[in-house]
Order: structure tokens, then C-alpha cells, then sequence
């Protein structure tokens, strides 16, 4: 068991993947000879050449075509867009091509193609540097959506969406490549679908991705340290499809539940998981569910503004003791 | 081209303006609904092109105006009929309609709704022929305000940096729906835009088969000899409203007059004609056998074939019992939960 | 008085706004010279000529962004995308730019654009031409969601867009443009924020917006011809904001909710009104709030599949009586 | 060009490297956070154009690497430092950073932080102008890796088949982040690219200030005298890494000696020295001016200048009480409900 970083973990998921297929390639920005702006995909470029760790032009909309295009005939490929924010010029293609031509060809083709992009609040790179899209791709039938919160996750789940037949959009975090983390030394897999318990607990289900796990955490230490309630933590790492079942699990044990997100509050995955729990759950809820949410505006760049902008533990804490009458 | 083979072609492209003119009179009888883009008028470029390559082997994709496309790469007439009558037994299972024509094992890519999707699509097909070492080549037909689209722009100078085979049909029929070309676009002569990605190209007649044949060729086998991409410009014309629901009412009868007398069919018949080749007779009875079949062989399968049921409405989302969703094999310990089942 | 179609209040709309001031503009493809492929620009080409009636070419994110530049010094485009599944493209110009460069400027600029489009599911326009993005765009900050269900809201949104400092996105329907209401022949507007009553009713608020609104009452007719049961209709034609008081207030009469929504479920406008509804008055339900939201596919060719794959009126009709447990 | 505007330009871009320096410092000293992009080494393309140009009348619009075409647009250098510094009295309040300095009374309208994102938007302001009769012109500086984005193509068709007046100026220094411009790019002259549009271009020295500037003068006029778009590119280079984050180990050493060589500063300065119309001592006396104003004016104004506050985080987001959000004149009759006041 090696501890790794969320990018060596990543990294190294690239590394066996093309080491094992040389039909795995990747492509992206300044992927190549640089390796990567967070080091995702560093020295792959020595190892296995230009042909598959291809440097692209600044033209998301045109490498993301490309790489699904390359998909239908074989190739698998793993797409990394620098910035989500970038994302929003490749969504034609992701939404109205990958997602798609499955269904409209009647299963003959299949875009097996992994989108990799850092979403998130990250320190200070203002209104379109900051967006949070998790919520968007969760939105579209024929796309797989997940998003790693520590290093084994980063390492699994790119494993498995590569495997996997279907487009998995993986959303990671601009601040969490240096996290680290233990993960096996041997080979492993993340299933594309289900939910973590992180922490168990009987009081208040909280359910997290990504980074906000991480505040959840924070959250439920203090909450037991100093107040001695035990909440539980879900990570949904899988954002679509959401784990159903598990939501519903967790709640029928502790009847009450908090969302937290990074993401501003419409139509987001606070919103989606609180449909759930009214579908799935409405009599075992002993209180009005509550999410805990990026305030509704374009990020700021001034980080006192930034930081009152994303939630924090201290929100999730104070919104578990309102919500417990404390 | 041996006469044998120009006799295929007319036969082709005659088959080709009998099978779209049918699809007009079944939409208007409501066999067929949604979005109809018909073909007659530019048949000399499919089948020219195409003819040049190897259609089965070479990869095709294209845009919403595909049904011809796709019977030349060799799918079935009765299947993408049925296609357009949203059956069952439809290429695409009936799930595609008129724009989304798929024959994979036939290597036709399928046919997009989005103008100017296909342009990246093309160069990834041909970058995983490069990498696989095939000598396969990807041709992708679009039309010329399909151009004015950044996809045309960002694919094609990738095409050209990594040297892909791929081959840029621009079938340039001087309209983007009811709009001109020169009131939309800069530089009217389209292989002219290409100049900047350094990627050769040429312009011909695309109402002469022959033309477009000995065109293609020559771009076909750059693109096959590993030369990079190629782009070719076919001057054309379509007979008919953009779409079913197009009133066609933006164009001067002078200059529909003018291409309707340049009809890619009638210039190869009355060249085979004028050979001796062909009689008129023998054309008018070829006309009259391809009539019936389509009438009695593939309207007929398309009316009887079965609609899809809708039971089986949410297969082909996402892949079926794919082992990565829940890896049995060497899965990760996930916390607080029995998986393995799904 | 007048009975307009739907259209043709979009159309009086646009030519009472361009008569009145010569920066209103409106630009998009092929509806110049042909007029819209809706008609809801026809006749202006020839009132006030090309500069101002623009025919684009094919390059929804550049000329998206071409307006909102010319929105900063004055202009007022009105920008119709011919159907929203294209607007995927111009995404990255809306999100990033419209919506967001009030806040980083701080102020000093503005882009009072406003966006119209057709979405929706029509007649087997298949996969890549049924889109509903009105969830996509009702979350992000910065920028209106507004969605008329009728020729009156029509007309008097697009007024009130053209002239409102924000931007705007009008989400249209393929299916509504013929579709006839009464419009005061005196000029007026429709408030960009908001809901109607439609239909008043103590027994279930159901929840919609657009077409949605007409399935929900035709349900409402024959809830109350066959059953007895009134239903109230609320039309939430504003999406962003959302009209969280509007929500409550009927809820806390009915203590029954229902949303009916075009889209496919996850995280929208159906999550976001049942998180409201959590939100703001949970202890006022009776039952679960329930959604009525389209099968999670995209929308096949078929005309059997595609109708199964949308909502209906007798959908609302049967979610209802379960809800009564009738 | 007159002696006396030469060394206030040699003055201008010397301030502008000791501004940038003084802002890596601070950058390193964690006063400012964020991405932050850095102009040394292309001082002499803001400056060349500009000062052809009519600055704080015409409009001005560019990427992420911006606070030096804002000052040069008449931004006040306070206020741009005290963006960077994200204070209240930056620019733009602080709510927008480095990459988005804002002076619209000096019309110099953004820095924008996605590649290609300015392209239209500059397109579409030289469109307001035009239909408003102005004598403006939009100005929109972009880089040489930005122009494969595919908002470069669509928005050079359209200003061109709408005539507009706009000015691109390609900062050509070779480089994407990482990425040497042969390596993502087929046509590496980029000014070749804009044949394809139709549009008149030229390809300068970036390095020579005088060169520029009489090149732009040319750009100027065609596009002012309302001939329509044109694409000037200045050959540059850029001293430091792409952004701070930027380790910079991408590019020969050879190469960067030879750039450093062609300091836009220096090859000014020396000219003037060489003509007698300079000293060295006057030279260093105005560096060490410009060090002491920068710290004494221009740092301290941003250090002591306050945050903004928390309470205002959700200022500026929509209008503030728009009339048309709840029209209060002439309002149709919304079913059901009492409203009015918002
Ligand atoms: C992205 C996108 N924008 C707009 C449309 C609507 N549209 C469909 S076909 C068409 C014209 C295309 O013209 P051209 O590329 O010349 O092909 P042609 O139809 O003439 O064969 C337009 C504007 C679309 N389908 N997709
Ligand atoms: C849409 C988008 N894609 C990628 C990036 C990341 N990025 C920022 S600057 C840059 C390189 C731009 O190079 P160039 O246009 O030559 O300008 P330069 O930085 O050299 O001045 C890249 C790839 C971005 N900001 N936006
Ligand atoms: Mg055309
Ligand atoms: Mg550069």
C-alpha cells in the first residue's frame, strides 16, 4: 500500500492503462511535453510518444470531437480539459455526440471516450476559473458522471472509465491534486456506480462529493468532539447515476439529512439528492432535509468575498446543530 | 471508367432520385415525420467520391442529408427505409430518423444533426486509422455553410498538424438553408479557406460524375498514401426546399432554371446516349424496374416491419451490464457497503 | 383585444421594440430574408433592412458573443438560436461571458442580451433535435430564465427582456408557436419574475412551466370532470429566479405538490422546486412532493417511443390520484 | 515619429516592466493571488498600437495578460495594482483579478479569461459602433495560440462579411503556455491564416516600437476610413513564464538569449542614446523614478487600500432594481397574484 497524491494516483491509473492498451491515449492541453498542468499525465509523453499523449491546440470543442470520433473505431481515448470552465466550448460534443450516438444509432456505435477536467473553487482565479459544471453533465442521459474525493477513488475510477463502454465524465478538483492517500500497490477498480460511507454515524446523514467531502469531515470531528453528535458521511462519489438506494439507506437509519455542495444551489446535486430522499424516503425524514451551498453568484476573486462565497465545515457544523435544535 | 461501370453509376444516381423523390411522397402521405433532407440534384457527388474510394472499407460520415450516402457505403435500401419509418427493422433501429443513419459494419458513421459535428468526428475516425496502421481512409461529406462553423476551423488544422487521413468533401450547393452563400460567408470559394491549414485542395463540377470521379481519385490517393488530409470543393446544386419543411422561396427561378439543366443524371445518360451505350429505351425500362422495386420491395418492407416496442424504450443508453460499473474482478474496498451484485 | 399566435406576439414584440429604438437588433440564422424558421422575426428584414435584421452564419458561439459585444456599447440584440440544441454551442459565450461580466468588472459592464430559443421535444426530431436546456441555464448565476406557456407571457417577456439591463435566456417551444391567446392590444409587459395562478384549486399545486402547463391542465379538467379533485396550477414561466413565495404560498394551502416537467429528472426544475419546497415548507406537506419529468433517454426517433418519453396529461392525471391514493 | 513621444514611449514601456517586475514580487510576497500573467518582453505591441490608435476613444479588449493595454487605454495605474491586489479600489472592485481589469470610461473593456473568448465580443462592439455612426474602432489583442480556437474563424467571417471595424492584433510569441506554435498550429504565420477571411493583414517586428506603430498606423486608418477588418501580427517573444505557475523549461535557452537580445526597451533606448537624444543617466534617472513612483504611489495605494466588504458579496451579480423586472407601468395582468413592489 503506497500513499500516493491524488495526481501521482491519477498519474499512474494513465500509466498502467496504456502500458496494458495501446490503443489508451490522451489529449489535452499542454498535456504532453509539459505534462500536465497539475501533473496528471506527467512523463507519459517520454514513455509512450506523440501519437498517444498528443499536445493539443487550444480547441476544446475540436479535440473532444476528435477524441470521441477516435472512440467509435477503437481507441480509448482520455481527454483532459485544463480547466472546467473550458468544458463549456467541448459540451456540444459531449452532450449531442458522445452522449447520444448509442441511442440514435440503436447501440452500434458507443463513445467509450473519459473526459477528465478540474472543477472547483480554487484560490482566486476569479468568475471564469471557478465553475462548478458537475451539476450540468449529471443532467444528460447517456453520460456517466463521477467525481473522486481522495486518492484511491482519483486512481479507481479512472481505471474502471476506461474500461467501461460508456462516457464517464470525471470531475476532480483543483485543489485536491496534492491530497494524499493510500491506495493498494496492486491493481484495482472503483465501480462507476454506488456511494462511500466515510463515516458512520446515527444522527444526521450527510451526503458530500468531491471536496466537500472533505468539509463534511472536518464537520462531523467537531460535531462529535464537541457536541457529540454522530453524523454519518456519505460521498457520492457517482453523480449520475446517484446512488438511489444508498441515499435511502442512510436516512432510513438517521432520519434526517444535509447536503453539501460546492456548487450555488439550483438545480444542483443538493437539489437532485433531496428529490431522492422525497421519493424515496418522505416518511422517515424526522426534519426538512437542508443543503448547504455555494452562495449564488459568479466567483469572486477577492478570497475574503471567494471564501464567504463556497461552503465551509463550519457552515455544514452550524447547519447540523440548527437542524438538531442545538 | 469502363461504359460498364458508368452504367452502374446512372443507375445508381437514378436509383438514388427515385428513392428520395418516394421519401417526399411518403412524408406527404405521413409515413415519415420529423426533419426530411432530400438529395436529388447532388447524387454525381456521393456516388462520384465515393466510387474513387472504397465504400464498405473506408469510413463515411456526413450530416442530417445522409440516406445516400449511406446506401452507397452498401447499407441496405430496405433497413435505411425502414429507418426513416422509425421501424424496427431500421438501420438505427428506428430510434435515429432521417439524420442519424447509422451502418457501422458497413463503415458509414452515421449522419449528425448538429451542422458542422461531424468535421472533429472525421479526424478522430482517421487518427485511430493512423494509429492502428490501416490503409483505411475517413471521408467526410458536410455541406458549404457547414464551413462557417469553428469545428471546420479547429479539425482541420488538427488534421493537418498530425497528418490524418481524412478527406474533406465540402458538397457546396450555394445555400445554407435560405441563406446565400456570399451572404454568409467571407470567401465564397470555398477550397479557397482551406489555404489556411496548408492543406491541399481542389474545386470541380459536381453535376458530372466523371469530373468528380477523376477529382476524388487523385484526393483519395493522397489521403491513402499517408499525405495528410485533402479537401475537396464539388459544385452543386439541390433540386429541392432544405428541408420537407422548407418553402423554397429564396431562390430565383433563373438560377434553379440554369442547375436543373445541369441534372447529374441527365448528363451522364445523355452521354452514354450520345455514345451509343444506352438506348432511351433501355433507360426508361431501367427507370421503370427501379420504381417497382422500391415500390415492392423495400415501401412495402418499410410499411409491414414492426415499430419498436416500447417496452425496450430505455435500452441502447447506457452499455449493458458493462463488468466496469461494478468491477467483479480486483475491485477497490469501498466503505459501508455489500457491492458486487449491481 | 386580440387572439395572437404565439408567434405572432414573439413577432409584435420584436417590431414594437425595434420601431421604438433603433439599437434593438435582432440576429440569428436565417431569419432575415426567410423570416425565422418560426416566423417569429418575419417581416422585419424588410422594415428595417440588414443591419439591423441580421442573417448569421452558421456559428452559434460567435455571433452569441458578437451580440453580447455589442451589448456593451449600447445595442439591445435579441438573439434567436433556431433551436436549443445548438445553444450548447454558444454556452461558453452565455455562461461565461453574459452572465458573468457584471459581477467581474465590479459593476461597470453590462450585456442586456437577450437569447431566445426553441426547446423542447417536438415530432420526431430525434436525439440531437429535442433538447431541453432550461435546467442547464436556470443555474447559473448572473443570467434570467424565462419560459412563456402562452401568447400573452410571449409578447410581454420579450418586452420586458429587450429592456431589462440582465441577460436573458427566453426558452421557446417548437410546438407552442401556433398555438393562440388573447393579447391586450395596448402595449405592456410580463414581469421577468414571478408565477401565475393559472387554475386555483385547495386539493394538489401542480407545478409547471412552458407546455408543461397545458398538460397540467388538461389534467386539471379532467381531475375535477371525473373526480372531483381541484387542482391548482401554478405557471412558473419565471425559472431563474424561481418564485420560492409563489411555491409556498400555494403549498401551504394545498399541502399536495406535484411538478410537471418537460426534461428528464435529474437535477431539474422539478428537483429545485421540491428542494424549495423542503426548504420552505416542509411541515406543510401531506404527502411527498411528487415529479412528473420525462424517461431518462434521449429522445428516440419513433413517434411511440418518443411519446412514452415525455410526459402527458394523463401521466399528471394518474400521479394525482395516487397521490390522493384514489 | 517625433523625439519627444519616442522617449515618452521609452518612458511608457519601462514603467510598464517595472510594473509587471513590482507585480511578480508582490505575487511572490503572497500580496497578490491567482493567476497572474506577465507582458516583459512585449511592452512594444501594447504600445506600438495604441499610440497609432486613439486610446480611452477606441475600444480596446484582450485576453488574461491585460493590466498593460488597460494603462496604456488610460486606466489608472492605482487602480489596476489595486485589482491585482483585490481591493475594493481595483479597477474592477476586486472582484475581478488580474485576469479581468475593467476601465470602460476608458473603454478599455476586459480582460477575459477563456481563449478566444474576445474575438466576438470585440466583433460585436465594433458592430455597436457602426450602427451608432462612431468613429471608434475596437481593438482586440489576442495571442498567437488563441487563433485555433474556433471563435478566430467564425468572427473573422463575420466581420468581414459585415464589414466591421476591428482591428486583431496577434501577439505572436510563439509559444500556447508550453506548446511552441508549430507544434499545435499548420500555418505558423498566422497573418497567412486571414486569407481565408478575405481580410488584409500584415506581419511586423514586435520588437521595434517604431516599426509597430507605423504598421498599425496602417491598420488603423484602413479600418477608421471604414474598409473593414484587418489582422495585423507583431513577431514577439515573452521574458517569463507564461503565468506564474509556469516553470518555464519548455524553451531553448538558445532561443530566449536570442529574444532578450531584441529587449523592445533596450532597442529603443539604444537608438536614442545613439542619436544623441537620450543619456544614460537621464535614462537611469527615469528607471529609478518609475521603481519610486511605483512603490511610494502605486504599491502602498493598493496595500493600504481596504477589502471589499463580505456584506456586498452579492452586488453586482443582476441589475439593481431593474424596472422591467417588475414593470410597474403598463404591466399585463398576471393571474392570481398581488404584485408590484417586487
Ligand atoms: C449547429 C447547428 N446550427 C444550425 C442548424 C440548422 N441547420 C440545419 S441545416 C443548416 C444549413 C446547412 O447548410 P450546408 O452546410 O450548406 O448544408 P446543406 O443543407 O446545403 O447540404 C442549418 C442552418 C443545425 N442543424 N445545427
Ligand atoms: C478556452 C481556454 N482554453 C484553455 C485555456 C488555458 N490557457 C490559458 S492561456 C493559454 C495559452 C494561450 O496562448 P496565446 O494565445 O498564444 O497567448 P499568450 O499567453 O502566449 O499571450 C491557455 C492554453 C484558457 N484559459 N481558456
Ligand atoms: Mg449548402
Ligand atoms: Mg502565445
Amino acid at each position: 500500500m503506497a500513499e500516493l497524491m491524488y495526481w501521482e494516483a491519477i498519474q499512474r491509473a494513465h500509466d498502467e492503462e496504456m502500458a496494458r492498451d495501446p490503443m489508451v491515449i490522451c489529449m489535452g492541453e499542454d498535456i504532453g511535453v509539459a505534462g500536465g498542468t497539475y501533473k496528471a499525465t506527467s512523463g507519459l509523453y517520454k514513455k509512450y510518444g506523440a501519437e498517444r499523449v498528443i499536445d493539443t491546440p487550444i480547441s476544446e470543442g475540436g479535440y473532444t470531437g476528435l477524441g470521441i470520433g477516435a472512440s467509435y473505431v477503437g481507441v480509448r481515448p482520455i481527454i483532459e480539459i485544463m480547466s472546467v470552465n473550458f468544458a463549456w466550448l467541448a459540451t456540444d460534443q459531449i452532450v449531442n455526440t458522445a452522449a447520444k450516438v448509442r441511442y440514435m444509432s440503436g447501440g452500434q456505435l458507443t463513445a467509450p471516450v473519459v473526459f477528465r477536467s478540474p472543477g472547483g473553487t480554487a484560490h482566486q482565479l476569479g468568475a471564469q476559473h471557478s465553475a462548478r459544471m458537475e451539476k450540468v453533465f449529471m443532467g444528460i442521459a447517456g453520460l456517466r458522471v463521477v467525481t473522486p474525493s481522495n486518492p484511491l477513488q482519483a486512481y479507481g475510477l479512472l481505471k474502471s472509465a476506461v474500461r467501461c463502454n460508456d462516457p464517464v465524465f470525471i470531475n476532480e478538483h483543483e485543489l485536491m491534486y496534492n491530497m494524499k492517500g493510500d491506495v493498494p500497490d496492486d491493481e484495482c477498480f472503483f465501480p462507476l456506480e454506488g456511494s462511500e460511507v466515510t463515516r458512520s454515524g446515527n444522527d444526521v446523514s450527510i451526503f458530500a462529493y468531491n471536496i466537500s467531502v472533505h468539509w463534511a469531515l472536518a464537520a462531523a470531528k467537531i460535531l462529535s468532539e464537541k457536541y457529540d453528535i454522530e453524523v454519518e458521511v456519505i460521498d457520492l462519489y457517482s453523480l449520475s447515476p446517484l446512488d438511489r438506494e444508498g441515499i435511502k439507506q442512510s436516512v432510513s437509519k438517521t432520519h434526517r439529512a444535509l447536503i453539501v455542495e460546492e456548487a450555488e444551489p439550483a438545480v444542483g446535486v443538493g437539489a437532485e439528492v433531496m428529490a431522492i430522499l422525497n421519493e424515496e424516503c418522505f416518511y422517515e425524514l424526522d426534519a426538512p432535509p437542508v443543503r448547504v451551498s455555494a452562495v449564488n453568484v459568479p466567483i469572486p476573486f477577492n478570497h475574503q468575498l471567494e471564501k464567504a462565497s463556497i461552503p465551509s465545515a463550519k457552515d455544514v457544523v452550524d447547519a447540523v446543530l440548527s437542524m438538531l435544535n442545538k | 471508367m469502363e461504359i460498364a461501370d458508368k452504367k452502374r453509376l446512372l443507375q445508381e444516381m437514378l436509383f438514388a432520385r427515385r428513392y428520395e423523390e418516394r421519401c417526399y411522397e411518403a412524408y406527404v402521405e405521413r409515413k415519415i415525420g420529423g426533419f426530411l433532407h432530400l438529395y436529388p440534384g447532388q447524387e454525381a457527388c456521393a456516388h462520384g467520391v465515393l466510387e474513387a474510394a472504397r465504400p464498405g472499407f473506408d469510413y463515411v460520415i456526413t450530416g442530417y442529408r445522409d440516406h445516400i450516402h449511406a446506401i452507397k457505403c452498401g447499407a441496405s435500401v430496405k433497413s435505411v427505409m425502414a429507418e426513416l419509418f422509425a421501424k424496427e427493422t431500421g438501420c438505427s433501429k428506428g430510434r435515429g430518423g432521417s439524420m442519424h443513419i447509422f451502418d457501422v459494419a458497413k463503415r458509414f458513421m452515421g449522419g449528425y444533426a448538429l451542422v458542422g459535428g461531424p468535421f472533429p468526428l472525421a479526424a478522430g475516425i482517421a487518427k485511430g486509422v493512423k494509429m492502428q496502421g490501416g490503409q483505411e481512409i475517413c471521408i467526410c461529406f458536410l455541406g458549404d455553410a457547414a464551413n462557417n462553423q469553428g469545428t471546420f476551423h479547429e479539425s482541420l488544422n488538427m488534421a493537418k498538424v498530425w497528418g490524418l487521413p481524412v478527406l474533406y468533401v465540402c458538397e457546396n450547393n450555394l445555400y445554407g438553408i435560405g441563406t446565400r452563400i456570399d451572404r454568409s460567408t467571407a470567401v465564397v470559394e470555398q477550397h479557397k479557406r482551406v489555404s489556411g491549414y496548408n492543406i491541399p485542395s481542389n474545386m470541380v463540377d459536381g453535376q458530372d460524375i466523371e469530373v468528380v470521379y477523376e477529382a476524388a481519385q487523385t484526393a483519395v490517393e493522397h489521403v491513402r498514401a499517408g499525405k495528410g488530409p485533402y479537401f475537396l470543393e464539388l459544385m452543386t446544386y439541390r433540386y429541392r426546399g432544405h428541408s420537407m419543411s422548407d418553402s423554397n422561396a429564396y431562390r430565383e427561378k433563373e438560377e434553379e432554371k440554369k442547375w436543373s439543366e445541369r441534372d447529374p443524371i441527365i448528363i451522364l445518360r445523355d452521354r452514354l446516349l450520345a455514345s451509343g451505350d444506352l438506348t432511351m429505351d433501355a433507360y426508361k425500362a431501367m427507370d421503370d424496374e427501379i420504381i417497382e422495386q422500391i415500390e415492392v420491395d423495400i415501401i412495402q418492407y418499410a410499411e409491414e416491419s414492426p415499430e419498436p416496442s416500447v417496452d425496450e424504450l430505455e435500452h441502447y443508453v447506457l452499455a449493458d451490464n458493462d463488468p466496469y460499473v461494478w468491477p467483479k474482478k480486483k475491485m477497490a474496498r469501498v466503505k459501508g457497503r455489500e457491492y458486487g451484485n449491481g
